[in-house]
């Protein structure tokens, strides 16, 4: 049972690392805590979900195309909601107006879909395997196996890419990175565009693996992405990860061995703890201010 | 090769370039002289499009640069190392170099650079895994000129490359600046030490509230009772 | 007699000495520079000093208290006082609130007797406002008062801030490179008002690059390179120094003074 | 927009002046009980938004749990009232006291957490806030909510109609103002102000930020929780959607809308805006969302200081 229990948390895990991956790089290059970001990969889901449910479209061109529009939508958002206000002075200004994108997105998305829960088809077929003495679903272990690939890619790309290096410059110092002739609103943009799009992922893969998505999964999404990225040290991709995994794991084992009805309080508190003890995460850098 | 016209600019709250007019010729050391706050660093952002104008204009081997992002302007040749090194501190040395080569294509032309700046900077080639924060400030600073160097720039826009080092590094730079010089690109070296920089320079100009006080040939400016009076002042 | 000591302040930010063992005194009503090149640990110290960065090892006393590693608004209620490098003056609100948030640590109006006594609350507050006008008057911004800080010239905010600072009757004032983006003529006159302030019986110690403020204000000068203190003494043995000359002002620059 | 009449102290008299007639004299001339219960829909708002003008505008907290404390007030008054019989006067004071001591708790970290993150913090309350309401059923009745609150009397006088109730509204509100404006205008409301400017400029200024951040903070919830109060007998009911974060959402665009910082009564401007607003869009509620969320990002894009903002917030 112990070990079913932690499969899943694994998985959930891995999920949530790819959910919060996105938001920890923006965070990490604007310092901007993105609230729109939950809507806009449910946004992408749901999308998923049309395609899937009413057009009959193959998985893997649904979330493709999904994902594209969840990129995108992330896109449009930076570049009309964000951009304006990239200035350090109006940090708390965009945070406000990022809750505003927050609503609309939502907004869009409940009239179109409504804001019932809906039932996610499956994208595997569910089935069962035996593995080391687990009952396992394979659903499960492909959505594991997903989503670890896409970190994986993730950090390669970042590790040895140009572009990805360029990124990470880009984080460190913006203006100095822009004198190098690395052009920001793109990198900005296409930082928004991966976010959008491994959160879209992500959410297609954990709608499917439960079978359910809902509108109100993106404001939770985001909550979560928020509190692994504190966890694991925001702006870090390796936190993310390991945030992702923290949150994903005690959840399950609470969500069995406690109630299931205590997940979100917990969410919450583990943030706030967080918060108070080792703000810059546990992989995280700490800051200095200069005067 | 580089002519700056009237150019007024307002960064943030203050307005801090009133009317600047400058001129670069193919070949020669520039420098912009003046006290902290006179303008000297937001005169650089102007011309490498980092800060856009109010009005006046940029005009860089003939093709206007009014209103042309930054990128666009490493590509054409211009670079600028900023004030205070600035380098990337969480990239180790081998990237920063790299990133310096961003806007170029040719990736074996770009390892070939990185090479010979490290025979220039052996210091730089011993640590070239070295996270960029962990070095010493006089070699961050050679790191943030190799780096500048790296696009092939015509000219090197250089904002206090001496400040805060160490004497005998200060002497070390401004040798490095001539050796460039030397081989072939323009620069215009903004600095506060007027002697060392007039030393070097062909000609300077002397900013003082926005606006440039003095500008002539080096050599003259050495000898002019107006740049100490005014520059460097006198005790009464 | 010494207002302030310091023994050994050291300040490191990871691996880096930003402030090296720095040992000094600064004696009543007097004017004390401190010059250095850029990175020297000058700005760096103050914030040790001012409560802004906690020492990592050394003491400072003031007025024969131990001061080291209290918050900066304790220090500031002990009466150190202080501007700062690139202004920091409160610049949505205007030239009187400014000065009279500088006077807040001396209002003493607490808490309940805004609604308990009322009375007493506003007359305590209209004593601060006489204070403060007062002190608007003495440096000529009085017509300004009402002005948005943000609007003032780049000069009146370099004295308004200072003015801030005076408010709180501090025993040491601390002026961190007042003359930055000042011309000449700005200079001297804020070279006069901080001469007429010493004269008044205020202690300051001043950190500036321009040699000729320094020569012209300083009764005596310490020398900073690499995060140490590197020489002290008179403004005359300053520039007489070939080591001194050799480290900071160089050759050419030394003969000018 | 030209304030200068306004600012003037005979202009600022001539329109406090009249603004307090027609305050008072509104019920006798609004009869329409439709009408007049939206009045004190914006009064409560207006006692909300007035608090968190001191936290949001003059403090530069940003504060994403509003509706909790506010919330925290309610709860307070609705179980005291229903199950241990308290009456009405001495259930608000306990409302609000309790408020403020869970908003001085909440705030403790702002000392250690960097601004933006303690608006995490306060998020995460809120939620949690709404959570326990909604899920500790014997305590709260979960989502039914408590209701058969009994009606309030004070001193002997019975609140029933509309009308009773916007005087009782006008009166909190009243005090809100007065309070308000007794501490902005002494060294208090110039530190909150000092904070939201420059921090660490105001810590030199002898300011001890943290405990002045703490204050405005809980001061701030004090008047959420008067406001919790007043809602829970106005309502004779109190559910646990009466609080969510789209709550503290438009109460921070209330005061965004009307302007925040120094005037105490530009937020009321949002206030009275946004009530309308939602009103006249009731018929469109769907849009509801898209409307507050447009109006949350134009308003900052163009003016960022709000309709009747002087200062723009810094951070």
């Amino acid at each position: 049972m112990l070990g079913e229990v932690i499969l899943v948390g694994v998985m959930v895990g891995a999920v949530y690392a790819l959910v919060t991956v996105g938001y920890s790089m923006v965070f990490g290059i604007l310092k901007l805590m993105n609230f729109a970001h939950g809507d806009t990969y449910i946004f992408g889901t749901l999308i998923c979900l049309t395609l899937l449910a009413k057009y009959n479209i193959h998985p893997v061109l649904a979330i493709l195309i999904a994902a594209i529009a969840g990129g995108g939508l992330a896109f449009l958002v930076e570049l009309l909601v964000y951009r304006r206000l990239r200035a350090p002075q109006h940090r708390l200004i965009s945070m406000i107006t990022a809750l505003g994108a927050a609503y609309v997105v939502q907004n869009i998305s409940e009239l179109q879909w409504g804001n019932q829960v809906m039932s996610f088809p499956s994208i595997v077929e569910s089935k069962f395997v035996t593995l080391l003495g687990l009952q396992v679903s394979v659903t499960h272990i492909i959505t594991l196996f997903v989503a670890v690939l896409c970190i994986a890619v993730l950090i390669l790309f970042m590790r040895y890419s140009r572009y990805g290096k360029a990124i990470d410059c880009v984080s460190q110092d913006m203006d100095a990175a822009s004198l190098m002739g690395i052009p920001i609103n793109r990198v900005v943009s296409s930082v928004y565009f991966m976010g959008g799009v491994l959160g879209v992922v992500g959410g297609v893969l954990y709608s499917s693996a439960y079978n359910a998505v809902s509108l109100g999964m993106g404001f939770r999404g985001t909550l979560i992405a928020f509190t692994a990225a504190v966890i694991g040290g925001i702006g870090s991709l390796g936190g993310a990860l390991l945030g992702g995994m923290i949150l994903g794991l005690s959840e399950n084992l609470i969500g069995v061995y406690v109630s299931s009805s205590y997940r979100d309080p917990l969410l919450y508190s583990l943030l706030i703890i967080m918060l108070l003890v080792k703000p810059t995460g546990i992989l995280g850098n700490s800051d200095q201010t200069k005067v | 090769m580089l002519v700056v016209e009237d150019i007024h600019a307002q960064y943030g709250k203050v307005k801090a370039l009133h009317g600047v007019s400058l001129k670069i010729k193919e070949g020669e050391i520039v420098a912009l002289l003046g006290a902290n706050g006179a303008g000297k660093s937001t005169f650089l952002k102007v011309i490498s499009g980092m800060l856009k104008p109010t009005s006046g204009s940029v005009t860089f081997r003939g093709k206007p640069l009014n209103g042309v992002r930054t990128d666009r302007i490493v590509i054409a040749g211009m670079a600028h190392v900023p004030e205070g090194r600035r380098v990337f501190p969480m990239a180790t040395v081998m990237t920063n170099l790299e990133m310096g080569a961003f806007t170029r294509k040719d990736k074996a032309g770009v390892k070939k650079d990185i090479e010979r700046y490290f025979d220039i900077f052996p210091v730089l080639g011993e640590r070239r895994n070295q996270r960029a924060g962990t070095l010493s400030g006089g070699e961050q600073q050679m790191l943030a000129i190799a780096r500048g160097l790296m696009s092939r720039p015509s000219l090197l826009l250089l904002d206090e490359p001496a400040m805060g080092l160490a004497p005998i590094l200060v002497q070390e730079i401004y040798n490095i600046v001539q050796e460039l010089n030397a081989a072939g690109t323009s620069i215009l070296l903004v600095e506060q030490n007027v002697h060392k920089t007039l030393a070097i320079a062909n000609r300077a100009y002397v900013l003082e509230c926005g606006v440039v006080a003095i500008n002539g040939r080096a050599e003259e400016l050495m000898k002019s009772e107006e740049v100490i009076k005014c520059y460097l002042g006198e005790v009464s | 007699m010494p207002i302030l000591e310091t023994r050994d302040v050291t300040k490191r930010f990871g691996g880096l000495v930003a402030v090296n063992q720095v040992c000094m005194t600064v004696n009543n009503n007097e004017i004390l520079g401190i010059i250095g090149p850029n990175g020297a640990g000058k700005t760096s110290f103050i914030n040790a000093l001012t409560g802004i960065y906690k020492p990592s090892s050394g003491q400072v006393f003031f007025q024969d208290k131990e001061i080291t590693g209290l918050p900066a608004y304790k220090i500031a209620k002990q009466g150190i006082s202080r501007t700062f490098q690139n202004l920091r003056v409160f610049s949505n609100i205007s030239v009187l609130e400014n000065v009279l948030i500088g006077a807040h640590c001396r209002i003493d109006n607490p808490f309940h007797h805004i609604f308990l006594r009322p009375l007493r609350s506003r007359k305590i507050e209209h004593q601060a406002y006489e204070k403060v006008i007062a002190l608007l008057k003495n440096v000529g911004l009085e017509e300004k008062k009402e002005t948005l800080a943000k609007n003032l010239a780049y000069g009146e905010q370099r004295i308004l801030e200072i003015c801030r600072a005076l408010a709180s009757d501090p025993q040491l004032l601390i002026l961190d490179e007042p003359c930055a983006g000042m011309n000449s003529m700005e200079m001297d006159t804020l070279a006069d008002f901080v001469k007429k302030l010493r004269n008044e019986g205020n202690t300051i110690v001043v950190i500036e690059h321009n040699m000729r403020f320094m020569m012209t204000v300083s009764d005596r000068i310490i020398v900073m390179t690499a995060g140490a203190k590197f020489r002290e003494g008179t403004p005359e043995e300053i520039r007489n120094d070939l080591e001194v000359q050799k480290v900071y002002l160089g050759e050419q620059e030394a003969e000018r003074c | 927009m030209d304030m200068s009449f306004f600012e003037s102290k005979m202009g600022r008299g001539l329109l406090f002046g009249g603004l307090t007639i027609c305050l008072l004299l509104t019920p006798t001339f609004v009869t329409d009980i439709y009408i007049l219960s939206i009045f004190n829909l914006m009064i409560i708002y207006a006692i909300l938004c007035m608090g968190l003008n001191l936290i949001l505008g003059f403090t530069g907290l940003l504060s994403l749990g509003h509706a909790a404390f506010y919330g925290i007030g309610a709860y307070t008054t609705a179980i005291l009232m229903t199950r241990f019989g308290f009456g009405f006067v001495a259930a608000f004071c306990a409302s609000a006291v309790l408020a403020m001591i869970a908003g001085i708790i909440i705030a403790l970290p702002t000392r250690k957490v960097r601004g933006d993150y303690f608006c995490l913090i306060t998020l995460a309350f809120g939620e949690i806030f709404r959570l326990v309401a909604t899920s500790w059923i014997e305590f709260t009745r979960g989502a039914m909510g408590i209701v058969g609150i009994p009606i309030p009397k004070i001193f002997g006088l019975q609140i029933v109609t509309e009308t009773h109730f916007y005087y009782l509204g006008l009166g909190i509100l009243t005090f809100t103002y007065l309070t308000l404006r007794a501490i902005t205008k002494t060294r208090y409301g110039r530190a909150f102000i000092a904070i939201r400017e420059d921090e660490l400029a105001a810590d030199t200024m002898g300011i001890n930020t943290s405990i002045y951040k703490i204050m405005a903070f809980s001061i701030g919830c004090l008047y959420a929780g008067m406001a919790g109060s007043f809602l829970a007998v106005y309502q004779t009911a109190v559910t646990p959607s009466n609080f969510r974060l789209e709550e503290s959402c438009l109460m921070i665009i209330m005061v965004i809308v009307g302007g925040m910082g120094r005037n105490l009564f530009a937020p009321l401007a949002g206030v009275a805006v946004m009530t309308v607003a939602t009103e006249v869009f009731r018929s469109t509620a769907e849009y509801r969302m898209l409307i507050i969320g447009l109006i949350m990002i134009l308003v900052l894009l163009i003016r960022p200081q709000g309709i009747f903002g002087s200062s723009s917030f810094k951070n």
